[in-house]
């Protein structure tokens, strides 16, 4: 056995993105469940690298360079908006930042 | 360039260049705008001029693609029916422009750009020939409104606002949902191709089918209009709007119903219209008399305005609704009317509420002592809505009862009624703000007309007497564009016949006649 | 000899060759220090000092290895090891020398020719600010979290710069493998300028050169830009709390770095080991001539000794040089060693001038830093990338 | 082409020129523009009639087309007949006599201009009204006139029931122009066209109607129209109120011209009247109620204009009554001495009003015989006039009426004589109490006569009262409205005249012989004297019965429940229920990014399970 | 070989992010998440993604996750404290996460029954020049409109970092 198939790099995927969701759900603080959600992103690459293995196309290499971008825009963003929340809410909470809820 | 595009995109440059104005600098955008609007109003006059009755097409037709896919085409292009719209919506934002010069002191730069661009999209409406675009301009110039209302409104301009909007919104997306039909079937957007498409016979509905999508047009249509239960957004939103707003609003903005029901319902669903009209009458009716009855008793000048514009409007549905030249050309005459005299009416209870600062007829009375020209131009504009002869609302409200009372003289009786019930509350407002002692608030606050506002009002004084004595001026456009809409609505229905046993077939050819 | 063997074989002699000059190249720096500040320099330990990295290695592996409590220990130790290990693996992909046979075997001069060996050396260079900034944030010392955060805060700051200086470059030899970016630049323009991508048509990248030079030092956290480990506010920086060989493991880093930098600024911009004129007009004696001169220096000064032992041992090291002089006038070994001639000439001129200018100029204040790069180099790098875009898809051709 | 379009367009021209620039201009200018129009188109008929000869056919002038739609072609027609040829004459020259009058006696007014800029409107309307070759342009007209009536009863705007006055004016006037319109409908619905030869042509081509039909309906919706403009039962209620308007007004508008409008129009429209017989009798009922019942109203009235007012009706009713019985003629006939006698009456009361400074209550006169010789001479004259004494003018219009009346039927005829017996009386009554005994107001007021510009035109109108039984108007109308000439039954006229003389008598008897004896009689009748005093509560059974039903079902109905309440609360209620829904719904939406989070994934599980059990998508 | 390095990276992977959940610590999460991307980008080169791979890298690695790791240093993150999780939530979950995880397995393996085995070298597709001249043809508005979303991005952060907001 030298080579895997193709699906199993899809279940990786799969997995973690699984354990992408899992974190966002389970972690409270705000960062780590960001970075759950780059996770989940990145296994999401992982599979659109892999459909581009595929289908020998380039494309889904293309499409992981855009989630990359958005990835870093957002991290850009969010993250200055985690500063500004810590600025004036004093915490990392999810469960605190509740202004905005009923 | 036809002359139709310049007056399409010179506001929307308009808005443009007032966007590039500093905010700051109220004067230059003040300017900007009316003169903006007034090269703009020099543009449809020129429409006019180079108008031929004799042709019976479209005219100053634009007809290229827009998007792809779907076929969605720039097509415009006037005729009779939206040549004195187009022009009435030119005229009066200037007018708009110069009623709001010192009623507007906040955020002065965003209302005159919306309203330039409210006016593109009125000239949009009444010359979209593509069903999408028609839609489009629809929504283009219910925005801005929605902006004038909710920013520059009264007290309570939020709730008008929105329920302007929403009211709008539930009609037009029934419309939407139509337009977006009718494609499916025809696959084309192109207002006249899917016309000659139902003409030949080559697209055809079921019943069922040509009444959902009769409904569709009809309710977006008579919400604008609007028709009786479904005018309540009206007061309300007259009330709160500011000068220019209501002005715009009366007088063009219900046109787009009206115009909708002419240009599309009728040409597009004639056996469906056929069939409908009876309630839709008697509906537009009972809005006649409701406005009227409803107006008499506001204590508020705006709201009564609004009723009553509820009630004139009602004679422009029943009129379209009677199926004769007469009661067509009388509804499209009364359009225009309406939109001079219930203009000019809008603008003289702005000028009042600028001297006053309210709208409650209780906190006026004799102002005909401190301004004696202001009570003349009111009261010439009072008659003109009442209907007297020789002002312009008499010839409309004739030719569509005279219409009406071709058809079913039962109608014209009632409707008739909403005539004298006009000269009740337009009169007793007259009276109650102007005759008598004038109190001391209104002597020390209200004084005459200024240079600027005569300049506002004379023009729709000076139509009103000329709407009502040379009529030759506007009917003829008018009657020969109306005159093919009748003619459609009889191609249809005679094919529609063809498909039918012998024996209904001849009734409805007597309905049709 | 398989793949494996052979870049096993070739890892070794890497690592030691590094290692060595790794230990060296701080005692030249200490050397040239020294003289710009006309002091002496080590000398005690060995001849001119020679022994000193021995010794302060020794010193450093038997000093007592500290933790201070309350640190995260994992990252404590991991950070410099992280960082001296991240700074190790770029030397796999640079590229010292062409092609040579050796014992049979054609093999490049490097370990590892990667067709994208320069993401890979940016990848590397962009990781390892974690070192620092990891060192930083487990020391829990307010000096090291002060470090550590300007330290990867300048990094990632002076990398844009960096990149696209590198970009500009890229343009002009369209590859991404160092191998072939060196081998775009061989040539000379009218037989005598060489076709570097300094000089290169038709967007000479002096400018390029200068902004990545500059984003070298800033990266490697050199003077002037060592806000990081500024002694005189922050004690030393994010290695404040290391000791003993872990705080070896970052000075090891630094001088990798800078290494890199220096071997990478000499691939991109200053045509790798390809000799500075053309061989006819004799460039293949240049190595010999400058070992000779470099005993005869030696030799003269063994004779006019400044010290009683120079006496003794200058003239060994001048021997030691003629014999290198006469080595590469033999014509099998000149082939084989001359281009790790050049390309050593030319990385360590550029070294030179990192402690050059360590010895000339003054450190920068934080807000300095950062607008210097964000406002002018990045803008200026820019510029020139634009530039040079536009000038190479105006004129194809000419190059 | 003799330019008709001259005569209503010199009081066009005065309007304009008063209305845009009497404000600051000089007096004389004003008096100039408004009395030299008027003049100048009482001489353009003079010229035109002249030109015009006899009239056999009538002259029509076609201007230009107002309406056109479809087939319907309306034009600016204006035609001269006989019946408008009598029209003019007395619109203008009654008009041109009241103007003059009104310079002395709204010497004083502030709003002067406005008033002759009114005035001069006026008489362009009322041109146009018995000038107009079709329905439309004669309705413009009748519009016109009752705006120039509602602006001139408004006049004094300042006094709120001057400005009631003239909104009851014009919205009462407007229930009938409702009528007359709907007739318009129907003739143009019938016969597609409104111009007056081609619908008569058409009209005495059908058949004669004996049951109700088209042309019963249109004659009966005319009369709607009729009994607004020209005050008839039940539309009578303005006229009085009207009141409040200048007493040159009330002479010109109220008395002489536009309220005899209604009486030209049904004369206008005999072709349809005489071939609907049911409606012709409903005109002439009409005409005899109204006749009577005014009558009545007005013994009991203590202001000298509105006994004059009621009596206007009353004789409005008389020329009903004529044109009801099918003597259209008569009717005209009494229209134009009515015209010269009411128009004198008026301005003599102006005058005498003129002269005690304002006062109009009958009650605070008295003796001004000397003080004002030529109003009570002049006044006399009209009052011998109206009372039908022969051989004045009264006598031989009010005689052909009675005479037609009594052809038609006896009934008519007697309710005729009562009412010339009761208007004899209260003419009189008047007279007696302004002129005769002592004078019983203001004792620091004294009484002066009139300016020579008030009593030329008095004295004018005079002569016409008495000699304007001589005009020969019914045989000058004979070939328009050919009737069956009565046998001139003698002794219906003695009865007729003793019946007026009587009426003087008793007026003479209550009010200078035995002066408080009409105070006894009333007290004596009670009750029925009170209903009379108070004009029968129709105003207020008006008022009861519909203005306060509609004013306030209106408010409470139609705006605050059904507006209000229920199709704005359905719209809000739609939107209060769309609230409480999202209210619900909310709650799975609990702001809680995670918990999205959870129903995502929750909803993702479902979708692999569901693939693990059915096998996905091949 | 390549089954060596997949599942030794795999390993890694699942690792660093079973550890990412499990760890309270920020730092700690956001070290194992650059454990997932490196491995991840070893994946990428296994699966031919030679520019994506070293972008993960050189993206990922080195600039998104630096700068989280710059703010949690910035804003001195410690660890959670624990709250009273639920019984079921506590023992339940990773048997159920488990559970569902071999479900999905099972449908994905059994959706690509047949699916080739990845060899290093069986798509060369992904090399700089392809991609690039993918991002520069077809993709070129995409890319053109990243730009401006990069550069909203920007703008963003540099408002939303000013001391008020």
């Amino acid at each position: 056995m030298n080579a895997v198939p193709l699906s199993w790099y899809l279940i990786l995927s799969a997995v973690l993105f699984s354990l992408g969701v899992a974190g966002f759900l389970v972690r409270r603080n705000i960062i780590t469940v960001f970075m759950s959600i780059e996770l989940m992103l990145n296994a999401v690459n992982l599979s659109f690298v892999t459909f581009s293995y595929q289908f020998k196309q380039a494309d889904g290499h293309i499409f992981t360079f855009f989630v990359m971008v958005v990835a870093a825009a957002e991290a850009a963003v969010g993250l200055a908006i985690i500063l500004a929340l810590v600025r004036t809410r004093r915490t990392l909470e999810v469960d605190e930042v509740n202004l905005l809820k009923f | 360039m036809t002359l139709l595009n310049l007056c399409l995109a010179l506001p929307v440059a308009g808005f443009l260049l007032i966007l590039a104005i500093p905010k700051e600098n109220h004067r230059a955008i003040r300017t900007a705008a009316l003169a903006v609007s007034l090269l703009v109003f020099g543009l449809s006059l020129g429409l006019a001029v180079r108008f031929d009755t004799s042709l019976p097409a479209y005219q100053f037709v634009t007809n290229v693609p827009w998007i792809a896919s779907p076929a969605i085409r720039y097509h415009v292009g006037i005729d009779g029916l939206s040549l004195w719209l187009v022009i009435l919506s030119t005229l009066l934002t200037p007018v708009g422009v110069l009623v709001s010069w010192r009623y507007i002191d906040r955020r002065v730069k965003e209302f005159y750009a919306l309203l330039i661009l409210m006016e593109s999209g009125l000239i949009g409406v009444f010359v979209a020939l593509d069903l999408f675009l028609f839609y489009v301009f629809w929504e283009v110039s219910l925005i801005p409104m929605y902006f004038l209302i909710g920013v520059w409104g009264h007290e309570r301009r939020i709730y008008a606002a929105v329920k302007f909007f929403l009211f709008t919104m539930a009609g037009s997306v029934l419309m939407l949902a139509a337009i977006i039909y009718l494609y499916t079937q025809a696959a084309t957007f192109d207002y006249p191709a899917i016309l000659s498409l139902v003409a030949e016979g080559r697209l055809r509905f079921s019943p069922l089918e040509e009444t959902l999508l009769f409904l569709g047009f009809f309710l977006a249509f008579a919400i604008k209009v609007p028709l009786f239960p479904l005018h309540t957004w009206l007061p309300d939103a007259h009330v709160e709007a500011p000068t220019a707003g209501s002005v715009i609003l009366a007088s063009v903005m219900l046109k787009m119903g009206t115009y909708g029901l002419l240009r599309f319902s009728l040409p597009l669903f004639p056996s469906a219209s056929r069939e409908h009209a009876p309630w839709i009458a008697v509906l537009a009716i009972i809005g006649i008399i409701y406005g009227a009855l409803v107006a008499m008793v506001q204590p508020n000048m705006k709201k009564l305005v609004a009723y009553s514009s509820v009630s004139h409007l009602g004679f422009v549905v029943l009129g379209i609704f009677s199926f004769t030249q007469l009661g067509l050309d009388g509804a499209v005459y009364q359009m225009l009317n309406h939109g001079i005299s219930t203009g000019a009416l809008f603008v003289l209870v702005g000028f009042l509420y600028e001297r006053r600062h309210s709208l409650e007829i209780a906190d006026y009375g004799g102002v005909a002592t401190p301004a004696p020209n202001l009570a003349v131009v009111f009261m010439i504009t009072t008659l003109a809505s009442i209907g007297l002869p020789v002002l312009n609302n008499f010839v409309g409200e004739y030719l569509v009862l005279q219409g009406t009372a071709q058809v079913n003289f039962r109608w014209t009786v009632f409707a008739a009624i909403g005539i004298i019930l006009s000269a009740c509350y337009m009169l007793w407002l007259y009276q109650r703000a102007f005759f008598g002692a004038a109190p001391e608030p209104v002597r020390a606050h209200v004084h005459d007309l200024s240079p600027r506002e005569w300049s506002a009002i004379l023009p729709l004084v000076v139509l009103m007497v000329w709407m009502g004595t040379a009529t030759q001026t506007f009917l003829p456009p008018i009657g020969a564009a109306n005159a093919r809409i009748l003619e459609h609505t009889r191609q249809n229905v005679e094919f529609h016949v063809k498909q039918r046993p012998p024996g209904a077939a001849s009734a409805e050819v007597a309905r049709a006649r | 000899m398989d793949f494996i063997t052979l870049s096993v074989v070739k890892a070794v002699i890497l690592a030691a060759v590094l290692m060595t000059t790794l230990a060296y190249l701080q005692w030249v720096e200490r050397k040239v220090i020294a003289h710009i500040q006309l002091r002496m320099g080590p000398s005690r330990v060995g001849p001119h000092g020679l022994l000193q990295p021995l010794a302060d290695v020794i010193k450093l592996l038997t000093k007592e290895d500290l933790i201070p409590p309350h640190v995260n220990r994992f990252l404590y130790i991991l950070a410099p090891f992280l960082a001296v290990t991240l700074a190790l693996m770029s030397f796999a992909v640079v590229p010292f020398g062409p092609e040579i046979e050796i014992f049979g075997v054609r093999t490049p001069v490097q370990l590892t020719d990667l067709n994208i060996g320069l993401l890979f050396l940016l990848a590397i260079s962009s990781v390892s600010v974690y070192g620092v900034a990891l060192a930083g944030w487990a020391s829990n010392s307010k000096y090291s979290l002060l470090g550590g955060l300007r330290s990867s805060a300048q990094m990632i700051s002076y990398e844009l710069p960096m990149a696209v200086a590198l970009a500009s470059a890229l343009l002009l030899s369209n590859t991404l493998s160092l191998r072939e970016i060196v081998d775009t630049q061989q040539g000379y323009y009218l037989g005598v300028i060489p076709k570097w991508n300094i000089f290169r048509l038709p967007f000479p990248q002096i400018l390029s050169f200068v902004v990545f030079l500059i984003c070298a030092f800033a990266e490697t956290n050199r003077l002037p830009f060592d806000l990081p480990e500024a002694e005189n506010e922050l004690v030393a920086g994010f290695h404040t709390e290391y000791s003993s060989m872990k705080f070896a493991a970052f000075f090891m880093a630094e001088y990798a770095n800078m290494i890199t930098g220096c071997a990478l600024a000499t691939i991109l911009f200053l045509g790798g080991w390809h000799p500075l004129w053309p061989a006819e007009w004799g460039a293949h004696l240049v190595p010999a001539a400058v070992f000779f001169l470099a005993g005869a220096i030696a030799f003269y000064h063994g004779a006019h000794p400044a010290r009683p032992r120079d006496r003794r041992t200058l003239p060994i090291v001048a021997v030691v040089f003629w014999m290198l002089a006469v080595l590469f006038l033999l014509p099998e070994v000149r082939a084989a060693l001359a281009p790790l001639f050049w390309f050593a000439a030319k990385t360590g001129l550029l070294l030179f001038c990192f402690i050059w200018v360590r010895g000339t100029l003054p450190r920068f204040r934080y807000d300095q830093l950062m607008r210097f790069t964000w406002k002018f180099l990045f803008p200026v790098a820019m510029a020139n990338l634009m530039a040079t875009g536009l000038v190479v898809a105006l004129f194809p051709d000419v190059s | 082409m003799l330019h008709l379009w001259l005569i209503p367009a010199f009081p066009l021209a005065g309007f304009l020129l008063n209305g845009l620039f009497g404000r600051r201009a000089p007096k004389l200018f004003v008096n100039l523009v408004g009395v030299g129009s008027v003049a100048l188109s009482f001489l353009w008929v003079l010229n035109t009639l002249a030109a015009l000869g006899p009239l056999e056919t009538p002259h029509i002038e076609r201007y230009f087309t107002w309406i056109q739609s479809g087939e319907l072609r309306i034009g600016f027609d204006l035609v001269a007949d006989r019946l408008s040829a009598v029209m003019m004459l007395v619109v203008t020259g009654v008009g041109l006599l009241i103007h003059v009058y009104s310079i002395g006696y709204m010497a004083h007014e502030s709003g002067y201009y406005r008033f002759f800029a009114y005035l001069n409107l006026f008489m362009f309307f009322m041109l146009l009204l018995v000038m107009a070759g079709n329905f439309l342009l004669l309705f413009v007209g009748w519009e016109g006139v009752g705006l120039c009536s509602y602006l001139l009863i408004g006049f004094w705007f300042l006094k709120k029931s001057a400005a009631d006055a003239g909104k009851k004016a014009f919205i009462v006037n407007r229930i009938g122009d409702f009528g007359f319109s709907l007739a318009i409908y129907l003739i143009v619905a019938h016969f597609g066209t409104l111009d007056f030869d081609p619908v008569f042509a058409a009209v005495r081509e059908r058949p004669l109607e004996t049951d109700a039909g088209l042309l019963t309906l249109v004659a009966l919706l005319l009369l709607v129209g009729a009994t607004g403009k020209s005050a008839q039962v039940p539309l009578y209620v303005w006229l009085p109120d009207a009141m409040e308007g200048p007493t040159p007004v009330s002479a010109l508008i109220h008395a002489a011209t536009m309220v005899t409008a209604g009486v030209y129009m049904t004369a206008r429209c005999a072709p349809i009247y005489l071939q609907a017989p049911i409606a012709l009798e409903a005109v002439a009922w009409v005409g005899a109620f109204t006749a009577f019942f005014a009558a009545t109203i007005g013994l009991a009235q203590h202001d000298i204009k509105k006994v004059f007012a009621y009596s206007t009706i009353s004789q409005l009713g008389y020329m009903f009554l004529g044109a009801g019985v099918g003597a259209f003629s008569a009717g005209i006939y009494h229209l134009v001495t009515h015209a010269f006698f009411k128009a004198l009456l008026f301005l003599g009361a102006g005058s005498v009003i003129h002269a005690l400074g304002g006062e109009q209550d009958l009650r605070r006169m008295g003796g001004l015989r000397k003080q004002a010789p030529v109003t009570f001479w002049t006044l006399l004259c009209a009052a011998v006039a109206i009372a039908g004494v022969p051989p004045f003018s009264g006598f031989h219009s009010k005689d052909a009426i009675l005479l037609a009346a009594h052809h038609h039927s006896p009934a008519l005829y007697w309710i005729g004589v009562v009412t010339a017996a009761l208007t004899a009386f209260y003419v009189f009554r008047a007279l007696f109490l302004a002129f005769f005994g002592d004078y019983r107001g203001d004792p620091h007021h004294h009484p002066h006569e009139s300016p020579p510009v008030m009593t030329v035109p008095l004295m004018a109108l005079a002569a016409l009262s008495l000699a304007g039984g001589y005009f020969g108007v019914p045989a000058w109308l004979e070939p328009m409205f050919p009737v069956s000439e009565p046998a001139h039954d003698v002794a219906l006229v003695v009865v007729s005249v003793i019946a007026g003389l009587a009426g003087i008598a008793t007026a003479w008897w209550f009010y200078v012989a035995r002066p408080g004896l009409a105070d006894r009689v009333a007290a004596q009748l009670g009750g029925l004297y009170q209903l009379v005093y108070n004009k029968y509560f129709v105003d207020e059974i008006y008022g009861a019965a519909v203005v306060r039903p509609v004013v306030e079902g209106s408010e409470k109905l139609a705006w605050r429940t059904l507006d209000v309440s229920v199709i704005d609360g359905m719209v809000n209620g739609l939107g209060a229920r769309a609230q409480s829904l999202g209210d619900v719904l909310r709650r799975i939406q609990s702001g809680n990014v995670r918990s999205y989070a959870a129903w995502v994934l929750f909803g993702a599980v479902l979708v692999v399970v569901a693939f693990g059990f059915w096998g996905g998508w091949q | 070989m390549d089954a060596i390095l997949f599942f030794v990276f795999a390993v890694i992977a699942v690792a660093c992010a079973a550890n990412l959940v499990v760890q309270t610590h920020p730092i700690a999460g956001a070290l194992s998440l650059i454990g997932v991307m490196g491995s991840l980008a070893v994946l990428y080169l296994l699966l031919g993604g030679e520019f994506i791979a070293a972008v993960q890298v050189i993206v990922y690695a080195g600039a998104i996750m630096v700068l989280f790791v710059f703010v949690i240093m910035l804003l001195n993150a410690g660890a959670e404290r624990p709250v009273g999780r639920s019984v079921v939530a506590r023992y339940l979950g990773v048997p159920v996460l488990v559970i569902f995880l071999g479900l999905l397995s099972y449908v994905i393996q059994s959706m690509l029954p047949a699916s080739e085995a990845v060899r290093f070298g069986g798509f060369d597709g992904g090399a700089p020049a392809e991609v690039g001249r993918l991002l520069f043809t077809r993709y070129l508005l995409p890319f053109e409109v990243t730009s401006v979303l990069i550069l909203v991005a920007i703008l963003g952060a540099v408002v939303l970092g000013r001391k008020e907001l």
